[in-house]
């Protein structure tokens, strides 16, 4: 198979990398270019833990194609911090224990900014319709919801 | 002499009793009078037991001291999740 | 594999049908990359329609909507024009996947993965929604109902490329609506479905209705009997119990791990009901 | 271990919501989990499996797939080891298949290539010639005398005479003459339960890279509960010394009893030192769900007699476990826990392991107890209903307590049970009033909780901050934990210290991350170590200050004298004595090694209100609330965490989580899809109520959390169902369709 050469954006900077063409997006930014943030529960979209934005939506990256995103921005959890200082949601993340293993963490750290930046101000109800494709294990979601919410107040107050 | 109560299923290889006493100081010294006196005991010794001391479980502990007025009560070798 | 950025919908039809190997064609990608992951089928040649000019636009017709073949179901549901013309359209292609999924997942590719169980297609057949299809001979118009054929197959022929569905005008007082069940709140696949359509006369009865389900045959099913069951009623209990007991014996499912052949049988008929409620009220009929 | 371990005292930092050292990396994607590992010239390893349940493996031919360009090595069971010892052969043979595939997904051969695709080509091109067998995988049906047996030869002796040679295990507990106290009960109900296989359903696949060099030595990074125990394992597997093989845990997404083995492991190192070269495995979810280890899946029969006062008169049951393909303990636990919340006069349970053509079961959260907890917690409820008595009152009056000869055996000493029930029974919660249609369950849960071998290692270091070196894998917030209890004893603040979790060849050995053992027995172990590290400042204190070391004690992070006779010298801080300790003898470091024991037995209690659709036999889940003792929540939000995580996990199981098997022997749902595991649409709040009642056993007071929140659920969810609804089930899942086909007779 030959390879194809894609050119994006990622977390604002210009990145170009070759990816085969059946390679998932998930693969091409964890194989090739070492964002290994975005992890693979299921490699089938049920589970979220691979979730990026790609230009502003919401997706699984294990559901998109690496040579589809040619042209595209793309934003994963490394670039959600900036610089040192983490943004409302990790900060409020580590203070609420909304993560026990962590490995859901990085996907629900993106959904959740997705939400808050379509609906700054969701009821719990929204918080866990919008979250309901990103599966946790260890937390029973609850420290989850009061998470993102603390963070939506945080951010609406700012 | 220390009374060692049995789970049911050890009855059949101690020759149906319950209880059994033993001359023992010791987790280690109870499991060796337990084979030496009731060689039928000795594959699940074998396999892995623990042992109840006053209502506290131990699963290995070979000098674990025991006196004869203790609770003794031997159980499967017990793992978690 | 190779993969294909197609520029125009001809590009595309006539790349796939040049083909000779497996191909599939690649919209969202929802269901093409899980077949891939699984190894359910290996192509040769995936051609990727999103790059064809306009394919991702909704565009008002007729008093309708043109929705394009890549238009994912997000975008869709965030179009007020189409959710207050179709909400019952828009909700079922809202239930399709999470988050995640409707950010990529779109109507069309609904249609052609061929499952009973999609949730976009009962409220599109319900809406005699009409599928553009560019092929190698051309381009042609064909009723969303007749393109699905079976678990994983659909009557479009090789080359074949779904380019857009026109939901069509519809009367002041009319309404649609769409219920699935699944066990979980989200996530599942549909174990049974209704859509139901519905227009009022001018005395608030119903003057033509659609009912339709999805997930108990080996393709969605249209329920002519239960749409005859509504006409001329206000939804009373016995018109329902009617309903209900059409859309049972319309329902042809399986046994498997979602659900018994009596589970699908029995919630059929009570999601039919409940929908047809829902679309009732959205045409603003009172009771 | 004694019970005299505790001693009151009022706590500085232990109790506080620090945050966890873990927590940046983790939010940042920065922590590196098993599939994040890379090694240079590292090759990728796939696994070829078994499409069949049960098939003797008559040939492998391996030549074409080795042949393929970019395959370095091909492996099948003969390129491992006869093992003598039948634990470790069972390993062994359950990572990768000898004589028969087992069980659907069963390993067969692996190969390492240069890159996904060439692995993927080469594992098609492995020939496997299979003589298809007869096949089992229903607990019920592979009990009975003439179904196909799994695995020969396999009967221990406490088996009966007379049955399938499937069941290689009978345990019997109890005490009493159960048959004379049914004869004065006023109500006896008698059901028979089953239970679905479910599976832990971490979100992170297995995954491990190997390195074998050609000089035998080794290096593991993968993804488990237990660094030590995978050494073990592989070790014996591989014919390797301990010492030559390193283990290292990555952080791990998640475990609950399911990485407590090896699966992918021993292949990883076998086809690394075959191939010469580092080797990754990571599974695929598919993979995960038919190849590592769910639950038991279960038949129990369970028989109780009450007066119509609510006095239990006697219990018995009879419970038949699956562990799939291969022997398993798990329903001696099960028979164990069955009645171990209740004193009773006359009671007995049996249990029996029956092998069938699934995995081999790991631990899941509680081993063997949520399943007979719920059936016996069902059938509880069923009589609370026949005489119209309150559930938690009925449960108060047969409560276990100080002095209870347990259902298992020993004499409980002091346990929380009846605490936690009056807790439950003046919560708001209780006396809500319920909507029209809804309905209320509750129940009771217990664990055993353990402690097991344990080593840390504290390093003082001369800027006075400390290193905690321990051995055991953190899934849910232990390095805060640990920190801070060293913290509290050390008197420092809880930034200074930093506690990192150690490989192999660091310390000594420590038992796996289970039986909600870490906080308690790593905790234990560091306070000790501390301890260690405190005696020997105050050495070094009382060196400088030329006074005896007994006249030097620690006080507020400090030596100071220890008395008036002592001298009068100003406290002399950690930092201070660490900055000078080059000068006062050396470093400065404490360590304690232990095999603890007094873990002390853990019990919950659950509530939770639902309401079930009775058009669609959908069950929605209102409200919850999880009362469990902690002894002393060290850090409140993780004991919270571990509450609320696994009642969640509870609550799948009882409504949704099932292993489904078609009659093929195959499984029908391995994935996240099919197999629901619950989504934060499904739920409520889930509130909870830390009662700390201390452990005896434990300088702090500290008693494991992890388990018991599991074991109430299924039976609290079958009990709320019951009173909305009307219908008993005795089945899990109650999935729509059992519901819907309960509520229509």
């Amino acid at each position: 198979m030959k390879s194809i050469p894609v050119s994006t954006t990622i977390n604002g900077d210009p990145c170009e990398f070759l990816c085969a063409p059946d390679e998932t997006l998930l693969d091409a930014l964890r194989g090739r270019l070492g964002l290994t943030g975005a992890k693979e529960g299921c490699g089938t979209g049920d589970c979220g833990a691979c979730s990026v934005t790609l230009n502003g939506r919401l997706v699984c990256s294990c559901l998109v194609l690496g040579a589809e995103a040619e042209g595209a921005e793309i934003a994963t959890i490394e670039g959600m911090a900036d610089g040192d200082e983490l943004h409302p949601l990790q900060r409020h993340f580590i203070d609420h224990a909304a993560l026990q293993c962590g490995i859901c963490t990085p996907g629900i750290l993106v959904a959740a900014k997705a939400l808050l930046e379509k609906d700054p101000n969701p009821t719990d109800e929204d918080v866990r319709y919008w979250l309901a494709g990103n599966l946790c294990r260890c937390t029973g979601y609850d420290k989850i919801i009061r998470a993102v919410q603390a963070a939506a107040a945080e951010m609406r107050g700012a | 002499m220390v009374k060692v109560r049995l789970w049911g299923s050890l009855r059949q290889a101690a020759e149906g009793q319950t209880e059994i006493e033993v001359e023992a100081r010791t987790f280690k010294e109870l499991l060796d009078r337990l084979v030496e006196t009731h060689p039928g005991l000795e594959p699940q010794i074998r396999r892995g037991v623990s042992l109840s001391l006053d209502g506290v479980i131990y699963r290995e502990a070979w000098f674990t001291e025991i006196r004869p007025e203790s609770e003794v009560v031997l159980m499967p070798y017990m793992t978690g999740g | 594999m190779r993969y294909l950025a197609a520029r125009s919908a001809r590009e595309a039809a006539e790349a796939l049908s040049a083909e000779t190997g497996v191909t599939r064609i690649l919209a969202g990608g929802t269901d093409v990359l899980v077949q891939l992951k699984s190894g359910i089928v290996e192509p040769d040649l995936i051609v990727d329609i999103k790059r064809i000019p306009g394919i991702a636009e909704i565009v008002p017709e007729a008093g309708g909507f043109r929705i394009g073949a890549a238009v994912p179901n997000a975008v869709l549901g965030e179009h007020a024009g189409v959710v207050a013309l179709w909400p019952g359209v828009v909700e079922g292609a809202n239930l399709i996947g999470s988050t995640q999924v409707q950010g990529r997942c779109t109507m069309a590719g609904n249609l052609c993965n061929g499952s009973p169980a999609g949730d976009a297609v009962p409220g599109l057949v319900a809406a005699n929604a009409i599928a553009r299809l560019e092929g190698p001979t051309g381009t042609r118009e064909c009723p969303v109902a007749e393109i699905p054929a079976g678990p994983g197959r659909t009557t479009l022929k090789k080359g074949e490329v779904i380019t857009s569905i026109l939901l069509p005008a519809r009367p002041e007082r009319a309404g649609d609506a769409y219920l699935r069940f699944i066990p979980r709140t989200e996530m599942d696949i549909a174990v049974a479905s209704a859509a139901v359509s519905l227009e009022l006369g001018t005395d608030g009865t119903v003057a033509a209705a659609r009912v339709v389900l999805g997930a108990v045959a080996p393709t969605v099913v249209v329920v002519e009997s239960a749409g005859a069951a509504l006409i001329g009623s206000r939804l009373d209990d016995a018109v329902l119990a009617r309903l209900a007991a059409a859309c049972e014996a319309a329902c042809n499912p399986i046994d498997d791990k979602r659900g018994t052949v009596a589970f699908r049988t029995r919630t059929a008929g009570v999601l039919a009901r409940r929908a047809a409620l829902i679309a009732y009220a959205r045409a603003g009929g009172s009771k | 271990m004694s019970l005299d371990e505790y001693t009151r005292r009022e706590f500085k930092q232990v109790g506080t919501r620090v945050r966890r050292p873990d927590g940046v990396d983790k939010v940042t994607g920065r922590a590196l989990y098993g599939a994040d590992a890379t090694a240079p010239g590292m090759l990728v390893g796939r696994i070829l499996r078994s499409p069949h349940p049960h098939a003797r493996i008559v040939a492998i031919d391996t030549s074409a797939a080795g042949a393929l360009k970019g395959v370095k090595a091909v492996i099948t069971g003969a390129d491992l080891p006869v093992q003598e010892d039948n634990f470790i052969r069972d390993v062994q043979d359950n990572c990768m298949a000898r004589d028969k595939a087992l069980y659907d997904g069963h390993a067969v051969a692996a190969v390492a290539a240069v890159d996904a695709a060439t692995a993927k080509a080469a594992l098609k091109l492995i020939k496997v010639t299979y003589e298809i067998l007869p096949h089992v995988t229903d607990v019920d049906i592979a009990v009975k005398p003439g179904a196909p047996v799994v695995l020969a030869g396999r009967t221990l002796e406490n088996v009966p005479a007379g049955m399938s040679e499937n069941v290689t295990s009978h345990c019997e507990f109890g005490h009493g003459d159960p048959e004379a106290g049914f004869a004065r009960a006023d109500h006896i109900v008698e059901r028979s339960f089953r239970t679905a296989a479910t599976h832990q359903g971490y979100i992170e696949p297995h995954a491990a890279l190997a390195s074998v060099t050609s000089d035998g030595k080794a290096e593991l990074w993968c993804c488990t509960q237990g660094q030590f125990f995978v050494r073990t394992l592989c070790a014996a597997i591989m014919e390797m010394e301990a010492s030559q093989l390193r283990v290292t845990a990555s952080e791990i997404g998640g475990g609950f009893g399911g990485k407590t083995t090896v699966f992918i492991e021993p292949v990883a190192l076998a086809l690394s030192r075959k191939a010469g070269r580092p080797v990754k495995i990571v599974m695929t979810r598919d993979e995960v769900f038919r190849a590592t280890g769910p639950t038991v899946h279960t038949s129990m029969d369970i028989r109780i007699g009450m007066t119509k006062d609510g006095t239990i008169t006697a219990a018995d049951a009879h419970l038949r476990y699956s562990g799939g393909a291969f022997p398993c303990g798990t329903v001696d636990m099960g028979a164990q826990a069955a009645f171990a919340a209740y004193d009773l006069e006359h009671v007995r349970t049996y249990g029996w392991n029956v092998l069938t053509n699934r995995p081999k079961e790991a631990a899941y959260r509680a081993p063997g107890a949520p399943q007979a907890i719920y059936a016996v917690e069902s059938v509880i409820d069923e009589l609370c209903q026949h005489f119209g008595l309150d559930p938690i009152e009925v449960r108060l009056k047969n409560a276990a307590r100080k002095g209870t000869k347990s259902s298992y055996g020993p004499t409980f000493s002091d346990i929380g049970l009846v605490a936690t029930l009056e807790a439950a029974k003046q919560h708001p919660h209780y006396c809500a009033p319920l909507a029209p249609g809804q309905g209320r369950g509750i129940s009771c849960g217990f664990w055993f909780n353990f402690g097991g071998n344990t080593c840390v290692s504290l390093n003082v270091n001369t800027d006075g901050t400390v290193g905690i070196t321990e051995g055991n894998p953190d899934i849910g917030g232990s390095r805060a934990s640990i920190s801070l209890m060293a913290a509290e004893e050390l008197g420092i603040p809880y930034d200074r210290v930093r506690t990192i979790v150690a490989d192999t060849s660091a310390l000594g050995y420590n038992d796996v991350t289970d039986g909600s053992r870490v906080t308690f027995a790593v905790g234990l172990a560091t306070i000790k170590a501390a301890r260690d590290a405190v005696k020997k400042m105050c050495a070094r204190a009382a060196k400088i200050w030329g006074i005896d070391e007994e006249a030097v004690e620690w006080k507020d992070g400090a030596a100071v004298p220890a008395g008036p006779n002592a001298g009068k010298f100003p406290p002399m801080a950690l930092a201070e004595i660490a900055a000078v300790s080059f000068e006062t003898g050396g470093p400065i470091a404490g360590h304690h090694e232990v095999n603890v024991d007094g873990a002390g037995v853990s019990f919950g209690v659950h509530i939770v209100d639902v309401e079930v659709d009775r058009e669609t036999g959908a069950t929605k889940v209102l409200r919850y609330t999880v009362f469990q003792d902690a002894g002393k929540a060290v850090h409140p939000s993780y004991v919270e965490g571990q509450m609320q995580g696994g009642a969640v996990q509870g609550i799948g199981w009882a409504l949704n989580e099932e292993y489904i098997y078609g009659a093929d022997g195959r499984l029908q749902n391995p994935g996240f899809l099919d197999y629901r595991v619950p989504v934060a649409s499904d739920l409520p709040a889930i509130d909870t109520v830390i009662l700390e009642i201390p452990n005896p056993g434990h300088p702090y007071g500290v008693r494991g959390v992890g388990e018991t929140g599991i074991v109430p659920p299924l039976a609290a969810l079958s009990n709320a169902v019951s009173r909305s609804a009307g219908i008993r089930l005795a089945e899990l899942p109650m999935s729509p369709p059992r519901v819907l086909a309960a509520l229509d007779g």
